[in-house]
């Protein structure tokens, strides 16, 4: 076991943690948004401490390539949201 | 015919972009994509059941190093059904939509929802199912948001935080996986992967994250308002597709992919969280004042009866018992697909003719629209489980199922879920069939009346009486 | 040189330790920003480094496009908008 | 020495960034959050340097620091004070009966939990050896894909069906976006200073951009984070206060939004037609079939995240321009 | 030789780091803060890329560690002066 791709790995599930935590309470739409953004990187840092193979060694491309397709498919999905929430506030000032 | 598989995936994607840049003979080029794709499943389902399960390397990479596309009996049967439900509410969303920019934006979201259902059904590859949960959400949200009012938006992005919570715990889970076991392909992980934390964890990710979208009881609140606050053909589409897809993975997961993994413990929890959805859903239904929650509430109920099987499928030994207990799942998700979206599709003409959906208000409802009327009935006798529709004979083998491994609770559940069932729809129908002389003389469309027909009677007779198929079909695994 | 390097890098890490500190206490937002301006460019020497220390040349194009795109965070926080008028 | 260093290094990069993302998720105030989540995605930039993963840190460079960072302040100053007030106000959540601690605590502990048998599942992972079979067949396959980067050949090769499908959930996302309405009002001109630093910036930006689509090929870079440099000059024309952004009008921007999806389709379609499977490139063809998806995919991703910064569909210059004089008619 | 003043300049250049970071968090208000933080961009990143640049291998590299530097330097001086105005606004309490 490595002891670098321990220490991120484990952090990355702390991250994980964080944010499901803040994704369930909090009140306020976008920093729910915030919160799965980081959940999210929590996830991507997993992968990437997955496919550390060590200092010299070329690590493993594959969980790279899926964290590069995860971030642009999370980039939609925050774009998606905010768009309804401002949508939503609209609405609400509209009443 | 692994071609088709292709097709599958290409041809709606294709249409997708052809409504896009053509907005103006959207609707033909949409109904024609509809109908070359639903000839695309025909010619997969004649592939699987002639020639076994059926397996596509794209690009020509092996399996493992690229990503294969898999058809067997259970993702050929659930394709067929998609493209019917797709293509006939295809045909009557065509005639739903009056203004044009709302039609213009529709078409392009409706074949890109179409794309990743089908693409999910194929998928061969954890990954990629991440990839099409994610498009599957995404489009679903941005189609239950055209209805624009404040409740529809205000569902939709919940409706999209859940399905985001979802997809990221699904992910988390696939990390694990290839944390583990160095391979995201299937089939491959079929073979090495054993019991253990880092299987038991990430199945619980996983299956965790499709529960949120499958909106299985208690992890279900978002689906009402969503479903009910869509247009109509998405509502259909939502309620009879998207959540199955979504269960459709967690049957992939449990009982073909995980197969080793699964203890009889977990097959009872979600099989109790199946009963309390079933009880709850029900109940609900039976006090909702609007028909579209109605039908969103019986969806709730209608997914927990699914979930009832898990606990009979692992306790019975391999063998023509859990075949015909599998089978029977199957039939039951099939016929649930075709009648709750005849359902949704025949309470959007009520909503437009009438102006309303209000239950206590539709007296009347049979005089002026007979062949709607008829297809909510027939939705109802399938959604109830009376013979001859498919949903008899599912509950039939869940019954049967259940008597065999003496797992007696989930008779019960069944049997008051049915009670219950038959109470609403009744109930429906009752002030349907009203005397009350009628104010409106609604116009009606044959376009808008017949689909939801057709699907109605698809689950209410087609499935019941020529059924034998999809036992055959069922045999045929990866 | 590898050895100054390390100690470069962790006096980086102590720099962006002191940049955290401003970002959470604040007091006013336009204190945050400053301290992001501070954290990024703390960020462009650590990847400097890194790129010499761990002997990865495309790291220098990370720290490029961090360095071009530095100064759109704050015109995103200070950028007013038209007013709006239906 | 060198290695403990690097170890005491990542021991306060990591301890940084869980304090970021801990305060930025503990903030009741919307914009110090959105402020402490943009100095979080730097500091993952340095992290994935820190494992070897450029091409991740490059994308987590242009988005974190450009984009994502730009639409969630925009996202901050469109409430009006009194609507976040009402959403996460301390004194409200003080005064609220115990059964709401009950459940944070409750929450906490399920997230703990959550923490631990993750933990405790990736320690048995990282346990054994590291499985590399499929990096070898990465790199044993590397010369037929037409690309010398790893990450290239798997994005747009070996997982070429997931890139068309992210492409595909870009292209959803837009869509859906434009669904709900029109574009956000745009920014005011943002004064002499800033505009001297647009004037040098966005070419420099276009200039980046394309250097990291080109050196995708052998080395990190590729058509995602170009199209993200690219959106990120397009932003920075719009916080300057420019009226045309570089986006298209009416059916050309649909092309554009279209050209990523549609190229690559072209092209499975098309080898399929000629009897081989989809996006089955041959060999000879392969390195320039991949730069043309990855040109297509790269205007397509910078329209796309651009749009989603604009918030909307842009009305055409002809409609902005009428607008504005009818808007000085009325003023005046 | 050369070693030796790439050695020195980066020194200089974590010097200005932390003495500008240090500024940032014990200078009293965003005005003086604000001039304490260019030291660290424009001093400390130039003298550190100036010091890496005297190892570099090809004249690409070089180029873009100048090109690196300028960039924070302009983006540090607009940033700057963007806050300043805003922090301006808000006092007169336009």
């Amino acid at each position: 076991m490595m002891t670098t791709q321990v220490l991120y790995g484990l952090t990355a599930c702390v991250i994980v943690a964080l944010g499901l935590r803040g994704a369930l309470l909090h009140a306020s739409l976008l920093q729910r948004v915030v919160a799965i953004n980081v959940m999210g990187a929590g996830v991507f840092m997993l992968l990437i401490a997955v496919a550390y193979r060590g200092p010299g060694l070329p690590p493993d491309p594959l969980p790279h390539a899926l964290v590069l397709t995860g971030i642009v498919v999370a980039v939609s999905a925050t774009a998606l949201a905010l768009a309804l929430a401002r949508r939503l506030h609209a609405e609400q000032d509209n009443d | 015919m692994t071609d088709a598989m292709i097709g599958l995936v290409a041809l709606p994607l294709t249409g997708a972009l052809a409504t896009l840049l053509l907005p103006r003979s959207a609707t033909a080029v949409a109904v024609g994509t509809g109908l070359a794709t639903t000839v695309a499943a025909g010619l997969l389902l004649f592939g699987v059941a002639t020639q076994g399960a059926l397996h596509y390397e794209i690009g020509g990479w092996n399996a493992g190093l690229g990503i294969a596309l898999r058809a067997d009996g259970l993702s050929a049967l659930l394709l067929m059904m998609t493209s019917l439900v797709v293509l006939a509410a295809s045909v009557y969303a065509s005639a739903y939509f009056s203004a044009d920019s709302t039609r213009d934006r529709f078409w392009p979201l409706w074949l890109l929802l179409w794309t990743s259902l089908n693409a999910l059904l194929l998928s061969g590859d954890l990954f990629n199912l991440y990839v099409t949960l994610e498009l599957l959400g995404l489009s679903a949200v941005a189609l239950a948001a055209l209805g624009g009012k404040r409740a529809a938006v205000a569902a939709a992005l919940r409706y999209l935080l859940v399905g985001l919570l979802g997809s990221m715990m699904f992910l988390a889970g696939v990390s694990l996986i290839y944390a583990g076991y160095g391979t995201l392909d299937l089939a491959m992980l079929r073979r090495v992967v054993e019991p253990g934390p880092i299987a038991w964890t990430a199945l619980a990710l996983m299956t965790t994250g499709l529960l949120l979208k499958t909106a299985l009881f208690p992890l279900h609140f978002w689906l009402p308002p969503a479903h009910a606050s869509a247009p109509a053909p998405v509502s259909a589409v939502l309620s009879a597709l998207v959540v199955k897809a979504a269960f459709y993975l967690v049957l992939r997961l449990w009982l073909d992919v995980f197969a080793n993994v699964v203890t009889p413990v977990a097959a009872n929890l979600l099989g109790l969280l199946g009963a309390s959805a079933v009880l709850w859903g029900s109940w609900r239904a039976l006090q909702a004042e609007r028909l579209k929650l109605l039908a969103a509430y019986s969806t709730v109920a209608q997914l927990g009866y699914l979930f009832l099987f898990f606990p009979l499928l692992l306790a019975l030994p391999p063998g023509p018992t859990r075949d015909l207990a599998a089978g029977g799942l199957v039939m039951l998700a099939l016929t649930h697909g075709f009648a709750k979206a005849g359902l949704f599709l025949a309470i959007g003409i009520i909503q437009q003719r009438c102006g309303h959906d209000t239950i206590r208000d539709l007296d009347g409802t049979a005089q002026h629209l007979p062949a709607t009327t008829f297809a909510i009935a027939l939705a109802g006798v399938a959604l109830i489980g009376l013979p001859p529709s498919g949903a008899f004979l599912g509950k039939w083998q869940l019954l049967a199922g259940a008597v065999e491994t003496g797992q007696w609770l989930w008779l019960l559940v069944t049997a008051t879920g049915s009670l219950l069932a038959t109470a609403y729809i009744f109930r429906v129908l009752g002030h349907a069939f009203g005397h009350r002389p009628y104010p409106n003389q609604p116009v009606t469309v044959a376009r808008e009346e017949w689909p939801a027909l057709l699907l109605a009677a698809m689950a209410a007779l087609v499935l019941g009486l020529a059924g034998a198929p999809v036992w055959k079909l069922l045999e045929i695994g990866i | 040189m590898s050895e100054l390097l390390s100690v470069v890098l962790l006096g980086l890490m102590l720099s962006l330790f002191l940049g955290l500190l401003r970002v959470l206490l604040g007091p006013s937002a336009g204190d945050r920003m400053l301290a992001i301006q501070l954290i990024g460019t703390a960020g462009v020497g650590m990847l400097l480094v890194l790129n010499v220390l761990l002997n990865q040349p495309a790291l220098i194009d990370v720290a490029l496009l961090l360095a071009l795109l530095a100064a759109v965070a704050a015109a995103a926080f200070t950028g007013r908008r038209e007013i709006h008028r239906d | 020495m060198n290695a403990t260093s690097l170890l005491v290094f990542d021991g306060l990069l990591l301890c940084s960034i869980v304090g970021l993302a801990w305060a930025s998720l503990a903030s009741h105030d919307e914009r110090r959050g959105v402020i402490l989540f943009i100095a979080f995605g730097l500091l993952l930039a340095v992290a994935w340097g820190r494992l070897l993963a450029p091409d991740v840190a490059l994308a987590e460079a242009a988005i974190g620091a450009g984009l994502s960072g730009a639409l969630l302040l925009a996202a901050v100053r469109k409430q009006s004070p009194g609507s976040s007030r009402t959403h996460a106000n301390p004194d409200r959540n003080r005064s609220e009966s115990g059964a709401k601690v009950v459940l944070q605590w409750l929450v906490t502990l399920l997230c703990a939990a959550l923490a631990g048998t993750l933990a405790w599942a990736l320690l048995h992972a990282l346990s054994s050896t590291p499985h590399d079979t499929l990096p070898r067949a990465i790199s044993d396959n590397l010369v037929a894909s037409g690309v010398s980067n790893p990450v290239t050949a798997v994005l747009l090769n070996f997982r070429a069906y997931d890139t068309l499908l992210e492409l595909a959930v870009l292209l959803t996302a837009v869509l859906g976006i434009f669904a709900l309405g029109q574009a956000t009002a745009g920014y005011q001109p943002a004064g002499p200073v800033f505009d001297g630093l647009v004037r040098w910036l966005v070419p420099v930006l276009i200039l980046t951009a394309g250097y990291l689509l080109w050196v995708g090929a052998h080395a990190p870079g590729g058509a995602f984070q170009a199209g993200a440099t690219l959106a990120a000059a397009g932003v920075v024309l719009r916080l300057a206060g420019r009226s045309r952004i570089g986006l298209p009008d009416g059916f050309a921007l649909r092309i554009v939004m279209a050209a990523g999806v549609g190229v690559f389709l072209l092209v499975g379609l098309t080898l399929l037609l000629l009897g081989r499977s989809f996006l089955d490139y041959p060999p000879a063809w392969a390195s320039a079939l991949i730069l043309l998806i990855e040109t297509a995919a790269m205007l397509s991703i910078a329209a796309t995240l651009l749009l989603a910064f604009v918030g909307g569909q842009p009305q055409s210059a002809g409609v902005t321009a009428a607008a504005n004089r009818q808007r000085e008619e009325i003023s005046r | 030789m050369i070693d030796l003043l790439s050695s020195l300049l980066i020194l200089a250049g974590l010097f200005f780091y932390l003495a500008g970071s240090i500024g940032l968090l014990r200078l009293p208000d965003l005005y003086s803060r604000l001039h304490a933080l260019t030291k660290a961009d424009n001093l400390g990143l130039g003298l550190l890329s100036a010091g890496l640049a005297l190892h570099a291998q090809d004249l690409l590299m070089m180029l873009k560690l100048m090109l690196i530097w300028l960039a924070v330097l302009a983006a540090s001086a607009t940033s700057a002066h963007l806050i300043a105005r805003q922090a301006r606004r808000q006092e007169t309490g336009s």
